[in-house]
Formats: structure tokens, sequence, C-alpha cells
């Protein structure tokens, strides 16, 4: 059952990123980007990530991907071309890459040697893991200095984005 | 012990930062005084201290003064301190003194030109780094001035960038050099990376023990200082840097090509006569490529016609010989050999300026001629500088090289053959260097007929720093009166106390170590003196008498005049028989080896990495995807190399 | 959290509130006077500079924040670049950032704290934080000419190619942090060498995450062949920001590296630990910073881009002295940012003047510069220089450092690559020299700096002769600073 | 039980076709959108460890991880808004103005 779960899970969220890149229309790949991360939060609660996964929901898909639906019709971008004039090679060459990445990867992976106490416990995690209060607890206590530290990070981006995206009008030429 | 040492590159130093700040402000006046005042001041507290060295018993003859610690950590700690023993008192004393006449010197000659601030500024530098580089008590610190005294050259050699031909010069010289830096710091670092250390007390103490005679470690490093040497001396396969070095200002090719910094190869194989002793293999290739340079240098010099040219090839020929001397194990030869070559040298390169200044720039000697009449004191300083590069008896180039010439037959690292062809060597550069003379002081006046009026004596800032070399050039052999002279050869017992590699026997060494009796040593000397008077002759028979035979010959119509001057087909055949050849020779060495060959090598280099530039700079197509695309292909192709293998 | 000595983050906070301050100070002012921006992002950099020596030494949160001596040299490098940066923005701050005055000084001070959080960071959490807050700040920073094609361009692509590293940097961490089953760095060594002892070997599955880490780092560090990126946003970014870029960033990278590597990671740096030494694979990617960045230098044209590519070939001389991993090398790492930090930074503040000047980044526009500003010129070949490791100037004693590390370590062959590309490498700087000295051309332009630019500019000399001169208490800090790994 | 492996090799592919769609795409949204999904395979190989090592830590690193992602994610688009504006085209392709 569990099994089974994994293998459609991980298809539609591997399905999704692939179908995500392959589309000429960027809000198709958003919504195919939405659709891979719910999968992805499926694996998360699998893996009694709770938390987390329901944050990936919640911020990922509902946040982030939205926000990228926004600029997207903000910039009106269904007429864009990028028709490919590039050699087949090209792109040959980077699926190549890609595959052989890929490839390297998984066989590295398989031959990981794991800490001990790793194959031991691959069983029934405690009621409580990865639920809300504890990892609440984990972040406000041991890991309050990067909590916080996240909380600069996100203030400087927000500054750097309106910067960037704000639209400056030239009245300061007056002035000077 | 009161710090005084310090003092001697302090001044230059002063000089070169009072000169440098006020760049174009100061008027020309003050420049000259800060810039020869310093080099004077340094020169006086040179010989202060030379005197205050020799009242030193001979075996304690070293006063070291540590500045401070220069680079501090842990194992690899180098000071930065000052020697002050036998061999860089010779030096700091050729230097500042041979600098001070060349400053004083300069101040007539660039008087009109539009650097002169510049001029100072940099040549104060320059004394400065040379002074660093032979005072320094370390390595590393030889380094720094090593580099120092590059850097200056390069300046100075472009130092009239306007032309082309000057930067391009500049940027040859620079090439070249680096090359042989490389050689040289990664020599100092096999050095180190055994002895732990680059001071010269441990590495002299220290090498011997941890160093095998003859083993491959010592021969690799010694070879790559050689190669250092080869690059800053200008020797085979570095040397082509150096012609057209002579770019420069004629006073800069006096003292930089010629007088001082151009031997730094010489004195760094001298200071660091403990390493190649322990490497005879190296030794070997020392002497070899110093006689081979000297012998190729001075074939070229036959056929040169500009007079700058032909007096760099000699200076090549001439370092050449301090090499052999290295490399037959008598380094005390080869510095007797550079101070006196510093004075007669300088003198030559002087006196050409003064005939250039003269000419109003012109240094073709098929244009000048005649000139004795003109340039009484030229003329003479000129004249008794030849007869001491050529080594006629009296002179100082005559103990020096007779030095070298007897350590090459005589020395157990020596042969007959070096000998022989130093020797041959020798009479060549006695013609050639005739030749210049009869050229330009004697004969027709070939230039034209405006510069011909507008000839000039320069004025007494020239000839005064010419007549006092003149006299340097006379007396400076006298410090080293061979044993058969009688003299005892002060300047090799005063510089033993350094030579601690060579292995002394004192008398009975310079007399008949080998075997040799002083017949032997009488003979040679006097044939070579011999034969280097016939080569004088012949070159005055075919540049000044046969001139003017021929300018008859060709008035004449008739026949019967070759039949009168039938001695003429002699000329000729002496002209067929040695002189085209010779010529013919010097001609093809200059054209297919030096141009062609080394500097194609050369040029060839500099521009295939021109073009792994240009494809390397192709592969940055400014496409973004591009980039990512190499970062993952670098990723991948790491994992793949490394984690798969 | 008992008994925690709070007051050692005195420094960062009170930046992170000073940056904020000149926010506040941008619209107190109406953006009428830019020059009190600068002055008290200055003042507020000098201020962070002194706190940092009053507070310092010690460690909070579990660990996690490390004032030790290696955080506290690298955050004076982060401090000096900022300061830097900033006095030579001053003349573009009012001529060409028309907008967000008080933003680009705030940003430049926000990457800073970025910085001082990486240094100090033990753990990888923190360490990624504060390396995306390094980052995050100069992406805006590096495209902060909106109406400049070039300045977006670049900011553009640092960006995508900052993102990219950054995901590849997270999933080494991850496969770290799944090998070794903890996020600190210590314990992970620890771990280590427990599965080591029990397994008697560790599966290529480390090898995998530290080639990915170093790809993440190298990304910051502009190494061969994560530099791509590197020439196009150096050209295209405002020059003080390329110039601290070009250092602090590089800092950056090079403390995140040390503290994952040498001291996480250091028991796999030698020969037996085939196939898990990463020494090897920094020394060949040192070698190929090297040669590519030296030999590409070459046919520059633009300064910017030549000092972009001088800068690739930099770090992979600094990587020399990293790969020995011994208190040697690390010190003369130290240093040897440390005087790049001077050379580097007062380099491109004269590329910045000049441009400021005459709007070109050609070399060939600096020619006969030591005619009509002979101080300026002096300058510049003081820093190239120094840059190319000329004696007696700082950069010779930093290059003779590292490569005695190099050899005392035993990578021989990667010292000799590094002298024989530094033979190269001169080239290229002398040719500046050459261009502002020995060109025939007749010269138009004269520079004069403002006040804070001059001051850099002179800072920077001084340091670089002092230092090259006298490197025994830089040195003997390096030497301090390193003591804190375990060799 | 799934065995972990799995999951890793599947955050593995996720990896490489996010790694592939920053390579492969010309669309700049899309391809920060691959960077996104290269992220999350990261995130996914972290809960994964973290489960079958029974500590939360990982959790907290994936929390932080997303609040990064969203800070980048503001800015990289705040950015496109940018050049969009300054270049009117979103063709990564077409950015090499810059370039040897």
């Amino acid at each position: 059952m569990e099994l089974a779960i994994f293998y459609i899970s991980a298809i539609v969220a591997a399905g999704g990123a692939l179908m995500m890149i392959l589309q000429r229309n960027p809000v198709a790949s958003v919504l195919y980007l939405i659709l891979s991360l719910v999968a992805l939060a499926v694996l998360f609660v699998q893996l009694s990530a709770l938390f987390v996964g329901s944050l990936l929901i919640i911020v990922y898909a509902g946040a982030i991907l939205v926000l990228f639906l926004f600029v997207i019709m903000l910039l009106n971008l269904r007429g864009e071309k990028f028709t490919s004039e590039k050699p087949i090679l090209d792109k040959g060459t980077k699926i190549t890459l890609v595959v052989l990445f890929f490839m390297e990867l998984v066989i590295l992976i398989k031959q990981m040697a794991f800490p001990q106490r790793m194959d031991s416990l691959m069983t029934q995690a405690s009621p409580d893991f990865g639920g809300v209060e504890p990892v609440a607890t984990l972040l406000y206590t041991k890991y309050l200095y990067p909590f916080e530290l996240t909380s600069i990070l996100l203030l400087v981006a927000i500054v750097g984005a309106v910067i960037m995206a704000k639209r400056d009008k030239n009245e300061e030429e007056g002035e000077r | 012990m009161n710090q005084t040492l310090f003092l001697i590159p302090l001044f230059p130093l002063i000089g070169f930062l009072l000169n440098g700040l006020f760049l174009g402000r100061l008027n020309k006046k003050l420049i000259s005084l800060i810039a020869c005042g310093s080099v004077g001041l340094s020169f006086i507290v040179g010989l202060k201290m030379f005197f205050q060295l020799i009242s030193l018993p001979e075996n304690t003859r070293a006063i070291e003064e540590i500045l401070f610690t220069w680079i501090p950590s842990g194992e690899f700690v180098v000071s930065f301190g000052y020697l002050f023993d036998p061999l860089s008192a010779i030096m700091v004393l050729v230097v500042s003194g041979v600098g001070f006449l060349i400053h004083v010197y300069s101040v007539g000659y660039m008087h009109d030109d539009p650097g002169y601030g510049r001029y100072f500024t940099y040549l104060n530098l320059f004394i400065f780094a040379m002074l660093t580089l032979v005072l320094a008590n370390n390595y590393l610190l030889m380094f720094v001035g090593w580099e120092g005294v590059g850097l200056c050259s390069y300046l100075l050699i472009g130092f009239w960038f306007e032309k082309k031909s000057a930067s391009d010069a500049g940027k040859k010289a620079f090439i070249v050099n680096r090359i042989g830096d490389f050689g040289f710091i990664l020599g100092l670092f096999i050095i180190f990376w055994n002895v732990r250390s680059l001071d010269y007390n441990e590495v002299f103490v220290r090498a011997p023990e941890v160093f095998a005679l003859g083993g491959g470690l010592i021969t690799a490093a010694t070879l790559l200082l050689f190669l250092g040497a080869t690059g800053k001396s200008a020797q085979i396969p570095l040397y082509v840097w150096l012609p057209d070095a002579m770019e420069g200002p004629t006073p800069v090719s006096a003292l930089i090509h010629a007088a001082t910094m151009v031997t730094a190869g010489v004195y760094m194989i001298a200071r660091s006569n403990v390493l190649f002793m322990l490497a005879p293999s190296t030794m070997t290739v020392v002497a070899i490529v110093g006689i081979a340079t000297a012998l190729l240098a001075a074939t070229i010099a036959l056929a040169q016609n500009d007079i700058k040219r032909v007096l760099a090839y000699s200076t090549i020929s001439q370092l050449g010989y301090m090499f052999t001397a290295c490399g037959v194990a008598a380094f005390a030869a080869g510095i007797f050999h550079l101070m006196t070559h510093a004075f007669f040298k300088a003198l030559l390169f002087l006196g050409s300026g003064s005939v250039i200044h003269a000419l109003a720039g012109q240094q073709d000697m098929r244009y000048m001629g005649g000139l004795k009449r003109h340039m009484k004191t030229t003329y003479v300083t000129f004249f008794i500088a030849t007869l001491a590069i050529a080594g006629i008896p009296g002179l100082s180039g005559f103990f020096s090289k007779d030095e070298i010439l007897w350590k090459a037959f005589s020395s157990n690292q020596g042969s007959i053959w070096i000998w022989l062809v130093a020797l041959f060597t020798a009479l060549m550069t006695a013609f050639y260097m005739f030749r210049l003379v009869f050229l330009t002081f004697y004969g027709q006046e070939r230039m034209d007929h405006h510069t011909k009026e507008h000839l000039h004596e320069s004025p007494k800032m020239m000839t005064v720093p010419l007549s006092i070399l003149a006299v340097l050039s006379i007396i400076g052999g006298y410090v080293g009166i061979p044993h058969i002279l009688g003299g005892g050869n002060q300047f090799e017992k005063f510089l033993e106390p350094v030579m601690k590699g060579v292995h002394h026997g004192g008398e009975e060494h310079a007399l008949a170590s080998s075997g040799h009796s002083a017949g032997t040593e009488l003979t040679l000397m006097f044939g070579s003196v011999a034969l280097i008077l016939v080569s004088i002759y012949l070159s005055y028979y075919l540049y000044v008498k046969n001139v003017a035979l021929v300018g008859r010959l060709r008035n004449s119509v008739s026949g019967i005049h070759k039949i009168i001057y039938g001695k003429f087909f002699i000329d000729e055949l002496y002209n067929a028989i040695i002189i085209r050849p010779l010529v013919g020779g010097s001609l093809f060495l200059w054209k297919i080896v030096d141009v062609v060959l080394i500097d194609g090598v050369l040029n060839g280099l500099a521009i295939l990495i021109g073009d792994v530039s240009l494809g390397a700079r192709k592969m940055q197509s400014g496409q973004l995807r591009r980039y990512a695309t190499v970062f993952l292909a670098g990723v991948v192709i790491i994992i793949g190399y490394f984690a798969l293998r | 959290m008992t008994d925690q000595n709070w007051s050692i983050l005195i420094p960062e906070i009170f930046l992170f509130i000073w940056a904020l301050f000149i926010f506040g100070l941008d619209l107190g002012i109406k953006r009428k006077n830019p020059k009190i921006l600068g002055y008290s992002a200055m003042a507020g950099l000098t201020i962070t500079g002194i706190l940092l020596a009053i507070f310092n030494g010690g460690i909070l949160f579990k660990g996690m924040f490390q004032s030790d001596q290696l955080a506290i040299f690298f955050k004076v490098i982060f401090i000096g670049s900022a300061f830097m940066a900033v006095g030579s923005s001053f003349d573009i701050a009012s001529e060409k950032i028309r907008h967000h005055r008080g933003e680009y000084y705030g940003l430049i001070l926000f990457s800073t704290v970025g910085m001082m959080f990486l240094s100090s960071a033990s753990e990888l959490i923190t360490l990624y934080i504060g390396m995306e807050l390094t980052t995050i700040p100069l992406y805006v920073l590096a495209a902060f000419y909106k109406d400049d094609k070039l300045s977006v361009e670049a900011g553009l692509k640092y960006l995508i190619v900052g993102a990219f590293s950054s995901a590849i940097l997270l999933y080494g961490l991850s496969l770290l942090y799944g090998l070794t089953g903890t996020t600190d760095i210590v314990t992970m060594k620890i771990n280590l060498s427990l599965v080591f002892l029990s397994y008697g070997k560790i599966g290529p599955g480390l090898i995998l995450a530290m080639i990915m880490v170093i790809a993440g780092i190298g990304f910051k560090l502009a190494l061969v062949p994560f530099h791509m990126w590197a020439p196009d946003v150096y050209q295209g970014a405002p020059t003080p920001i390329t110039a601290f870029l070009s250092v602090g960033s590089k800092a950056a990278g090079v403390v995140a590296f040390a503290r994952i590597f040498v001291n996480g990671l250091i028991a796999f740096a030698s020969d037996v630990m085939k196939p898990l030494d990463w020494g090897i694979i920094v020394a060949i990617l040192a070698a190929a910073a090297m040669i590519l960045g030296n030999i590409t230098a070459l046919r520059q044209r633009n300064i910017k881009r030549m000092l972009a590519y001088s800068s690739i070939a930099q770090i992979g001389y600094v990587m020399v002295g990293m790969v020995a991993a011994s208190e040697l090398g690390i010190a003369s790492v130290g240093y040897y940012m440390f005087i790049y930090l001077f050379a580097n930074m007062g380099a491109f503040t004269i590329a910045t003047i000049f441009n400021d000047k005459t709007g070109s980044d050609g070399i060939i526009s600096y020619s006969g510069l030591s005619k009509t500003s002979p101080i300026f010129a002096a300058y510049m070949s003081i820093f190239l220089l120094s840059l190319a490791g000329i004696p007696p100037l700082g950069g010779f004693a930093a290059k003779y450092l590292v490569f005695a590390a190099g050899i005392q370590a035993g990578y021989t062959w990667l010292v000799i690559v590094a002298l024989l590309t530094s033979v190269v490498s001169l080239y290229y700087y002398a040719n500046i020299i050459k261009t502002m000295y020995f060109s025939a051309e007749e010269p138009t332009i004269k520079i004069h700096p403002s006040f804070p630019a001059n001051l850099v500019l002179l800072i920077s000399v001084i340091g670089i002769i002092l230092f090259g001169i006298f490197p025994g208490p830089i040195l003997d800090w390096a030497l301090e600073s390193a003591k804190i790994f375990a060799f | 039980m799934v065995p972990m492996p799995h999951y890793l090799i599947l955050s593995a592919l996720l990896f490489a076709i996010g790694a592939a769609g920053v390579i492969l795409s010309r669309n700049l949204l899309i391809m920060f959108m691959s960077i996104e999904v290269m992220l999350n395979a990261a995130n996914l190989a972290i809960i994964t460890f973290s489960r079958f090592l029974n500590v939360m830590d990982g959790h907290v690193f994936v929390f932080l991880v997303m609040a990064i992602a969203a800070a980048e994610a503001a800015v990289g688009l705040a950015m496109i808004i940018t050049i969009f504006r300054n270049r009117g085209t979103i063709d990564a392709d077409k950015f090499n103005l810059m370039k040897w």
C-alpha cells in the first residue's frame, strides 16, 4: 500500500516537473509545478513530515507559485515565442549531460554508507514525529538563531524586491 | 655594532621618493642634485664600510645587519637584513661608484629631454634595487632586488616609449626576464624546501649536509638558478633581449645593460658558489653556456654597424667570459672581470653616447669616422677602454681576462678546449673593438655636412666621468695582479672568505695546482697577448689602411695599378678566405639563430598563448544557459572522474 | 540558554540596525544630500569594526554562532571591503544612482551582515542562510542601475547562476546531513570518523556531497568551471559592487569553504583517503582557475573584465593555500585575502573613479594617465604589481606564503603551475601600467576622486606597502586564527 | 515501509529534471521554476534523511529552506520584471550583451 502511494506520488511529482519544463506556456508550467509539489507533499507526509508537508502546499503552492502566476499575468507573456533555432546537437548534448548526471547520482546514492543507527531505526516513527509542535519547539529553541537570521533574510528580500520591481519616476530631476 | 649598512640603499630610495613625489615640479638642478647626491652618499658610506671591513681580521670579514624579521611564520622565517662581506663590498662600490659617475654623465646627456625628472626617478630606483640585490643577506631579499632591477630595466628601456621599437624592446626584455625569473624562484623553492631557510649563512652551512654532491636535487636547483642568471645576464638562450635593450638612453645602457644589472647573474652564481660546487654537472653547463655565448656574441658583433649594438653583443660576450670563469670554479676571477668590465664597458658606452650626442643621434658607424680630431677627450678615453677590453697588458682588462684564460686552462673544471675558444673569442673581441674605434674615430668623415658642422666635444659634465672611468680602466686591474707577475693577487685573497665552496690551496692553487708550471702560465700569457696584437693589426689594416687603398683604387683607371698595389690582392684574399666567411657566418648567426630561431620561438610562444587566450574568450558566449551548462558539466565531470573511478 | 555571552552578537546587530537606520535616513533627508548617507554608512562600518574589537571571543546558540579568531579575521576583511566599496561609491551615488540611495548603502551593509554571520557559522543550516543573506542583496546591487541594460543583465545572470548553484549546494548539504546525521560541523567530523572506524570505509556518497558543496561554494569563489558568470557580472555591475563581489563575497566563500572542508572534512584531505580526498579535487580546480583566468585575462580590453579574470586566477592562488590544509596554509590564505582586499579594492576604486570621469572601462582609455594624474597612475601600478606578486609589495609575501604552504603539503606540481601562470599574469598587469606610462597618445583626462575615494586609495596603498614589508602583525594574527582548526 | 533509496532516487530524479530545466529552457520563468524544483528535490532528500535518522532537525532545515526559496523567488521575480521592462523579453538567450 505504502509502496503504491509512493509510486503514484513519485510518478506524479516527476511527471509534473518534466511537463513543467516542456511547456511553452508559462501558466501551464506553473500549474504542472503545483501538481508536482502536491505530490511531493504527499511523500513528505508519508515520511511523517506532516508540518513541513502542509507548509509545502500552503507556502509553496499557495504563495510562491501564485506569485509566479501574478508575474506572468503582469508581464502578459502569452505572445512570446521561444522557437528554438538552436542546433539539435546542442540540445542533445545537454540532455546527455543531464542523463549522465542522473546516472551518477543514482550510482553514488546506491553506494552510500549511512551511519549505523540509520539501518536499525527504519521503523515506525513516534506518533508526533514531524508534527507542528515538536518542529516548532525545535525551531524556537535549538534553531532559534537560524530562524531569526531567516527573518533578516526575508526583510532583505522584501527591500530588494521592492527596489527591483518599482517603477522609478524621474521626479528627482527637478529637485536637483 | 652601529647600524650604518642600511643607509647605503636608503639614500637612493630617498632620492627616488623625493624625485618621484615631486615629479616634474622641481627644477632640473635640484633633480640632478638629489639624484646624484643620493648615489654619491651611498658610495661614501660604502667606502667607509669597506675600510671598516678590511680593518677586521680576514676570517670575520662580514658585517650583518638584520633590520627586522620580514616573514615570520613558524619554520618559514625570513629576515630582512643586509650583509656586507667582501663580495657585496665590491659590488656595492662598483654599483654606487659607477652609478654615481653615470648619474653625473646623465645630467649632461639627458639635459634637453622632457622626461628628465622621470629619468632620474627610475635611475635612483634602479640603484636602490641593485644595492638591495647585492646587499641582501638572504635569497628572498635578493629576489626582491632582482625583480626591482628588472622592473627598472623595463621602464628605462621603454623610456622613449613614443618609439615603437623602444616599447617593443621593453616588452621583449620583460618577457624574457620573466622566464629567467621563473627558473630562479623555482630554484629558490627547491633550496628552501630542503634547507628550510633562505639565509645565506644557513643555506651555505647546511647545504653540504642536506644535498649530496652531484645529486639530482642540487643539480636541478642550481640549473634553475642558472636559468635565472641567463635571463638577467643575457646568456644563451635568453640573451636576445639585450641587443634590443639598446633602445634605451645610452647612459642606461652603460649603467644597467653593461656595468651593473646584467652582472647580477654572475654575482648570484658567485654568491651561491657553495651550492654550485656541489653540482659539478651544473658547473659544466655554466662553463659551456658561458663560453658558447661568448663565442656566438663575439661572432655576431663582427658584422654589426650600429655602434651600440656592437657594444651590446660585446657585453654579452664578456658576460659569457664571466660565466665561463664561474663554470671553471674561478668565481673570484669572474667577479674580478665583472669589476674591470664595469669600468671599461661603462666607459665604452658613455663614450659611444658622447659620439651619438655629437652626431645628433646617429648610431650607424658607416656614417661616422674621423671623429678623433673633433672629440679629443672622448677619443682618448674610448681608446683606453678599447685597449682594456682587448686585453693589452698594463690595463685592467688584461689582468682579469688573463686570469680567466689561465683558470680556464688550469683549473680542475677547465679544459684546453674552453681555453682555446676563450682565446679565439678574445682575438675576435680585439678585432671588432678596434674595428669600432677605427670606423668611428679614424678615416674619412662620412657624416652629412649638416652634422659635420655641428660636431663638438661633449660638455664637461660628460667628459669628466669619462676621464675618471678611463683612469679606473687603467688602474682597476692592479688590485689583482697574478702571482706570476709578482702581485700576489690581492683581489682573490680578499674574496676568499666568501668562496667557501672552493677549496683554496692559496698560493699553490694559483700557481701550479694541476701540475701546470709557472712557465706555462707565462707562455700562454705572452702568446695570447701576441695574438691579440696581431688581431688588432689586422683590424687596423682592414679598416684604416685598406679603406684608403680601396679609395685610391676606385679612382684609378689603369689595370697596372692592380699589379702595383698587388698587396691589394692579398687583402682580397684575406677578405675572401677569412673575413667573408667570418662576416657571413656572423650575419648568418645573427639572422638565423638570433632573429629567427630564438626570437621566433619566444614570439611564437607569446602568440600561442595569445591564441589560446582568444579561444578561451570565445567560450564565454554571454548566454546564461551556456553558463549553467558549463557549471553542470563541471559537476558531472568532476563526479565522474573522482567518484566513479 | 544560560550564562551566554550575548554581547558577542553586538557588532552584527548593530550593523543590521544601522542599515535600517540608513533606510530611514534616506527618507528623512528627502534624498537631498547623498553624501550624508555614504558617510553614515562608513561611520557605521567603522563603529562595527570597533565593536568587533570590544565584543568578541565566545560561542552562542550551542556553537551555532562562533566568534572565534578566524571569524574575526575575516569579519575585518568584510568590513574593510564594504568600507572601501562605500567609499568609492560617492561619485556614482550622486550621479548615476538617482533612486534608492539609502537602499544602495543599506544593502551593502546587509550583505556585510550576511558575511559576518556566515563567517561565524559552524553549522550547515546557519551557513546556508548566511550564504543566502550575503548573496541576495548582491543580486539586487548588481542590477542597481535599473536603466542600464548591462547592469540588469549582470544582475539577472548573477541571480540565475547563483540560485542554480545554491540549489546544488543545498543538495550537497542535504547529503552531508544524511551521511552524518547532523548539521553541526564538529559533530559531523566525529560522526564521520565513527562511521569510518566501524565500517572501515566511507562510501563514495561522501565524495558526491563534497563535490556538490565545492560547486556551490565554487560559485561564490568563481572557481573554474563555476566561474562563467563572473566576467559578465563584474563588467555589468556598478564598479564598487564589482569590487565588493570580488573581495567581500569571495572572502565569505573562502571562510565557508574553510569551515566545511578544513574544519569538518579535514580528515579527507590527504592521499591516504583516496578516493575521498577533496584536496586533489580542489587542487585541480585551482590549477584550472589559474591557467584559464590568467590566459583569458591576456586578451581583455575592458578593465573590469580583465580584473574579473584576474580575480578568477587569484582565487586559484588562494586555493593553493587552502588545499595545503595546514596551519600555515590557512594562515597564508588569510594573509592573501587581506592583501587582496587592499590591492583589488584599490584597483577597482581607480576603475570606478575613471569610469565616472570618462564613462569608459576600456584599458586603452587609460593611455597617458601618468601624465595627467601621476599619483593615481602610481597607485594603480602599485595595486597591479601587488596583484602580480612583485616584491616587496604585499602580494609577493602573500604568494610566497601560499606557495610555501603548498610545497610543505606536497602539492609541488600545483605550485609550479601557480608560478608559471603568475609569470603569464604579470604580462597583462604590466600591460595596463605600460598603457598608463608608455602611451604616446595625448592624455586628456585628469581624475579628481572625492575625498572618501581618496581615503580608500590611500588606505589601500599604505596597506599594501606596509603589510608587504612588515607582514608580521597580519601574519601572526592569521596564524592565530588558523589555530582554531585542530590539525 | 518504502526503503530509503527509493526516496533518494526520486529526489535525484527531480534534481536532474530541475537541472535540465535550467540548462534547456530559454524562458527565464521556467528556468526559475526549475530551480525551485531542484530546491524541493533537496528538501525531499533532507526529509528522507530526517525520517530515517529519526531526528527532526531536517524538518527545521526544510522549513528554513522554504523561507529562503521564497526570498529568492521574490527577488528573482522582481529581477525578471525589471529585465522585461528593460528589454521587452524574457528569452534567456537574448541577454548576451556582455561576452568574451
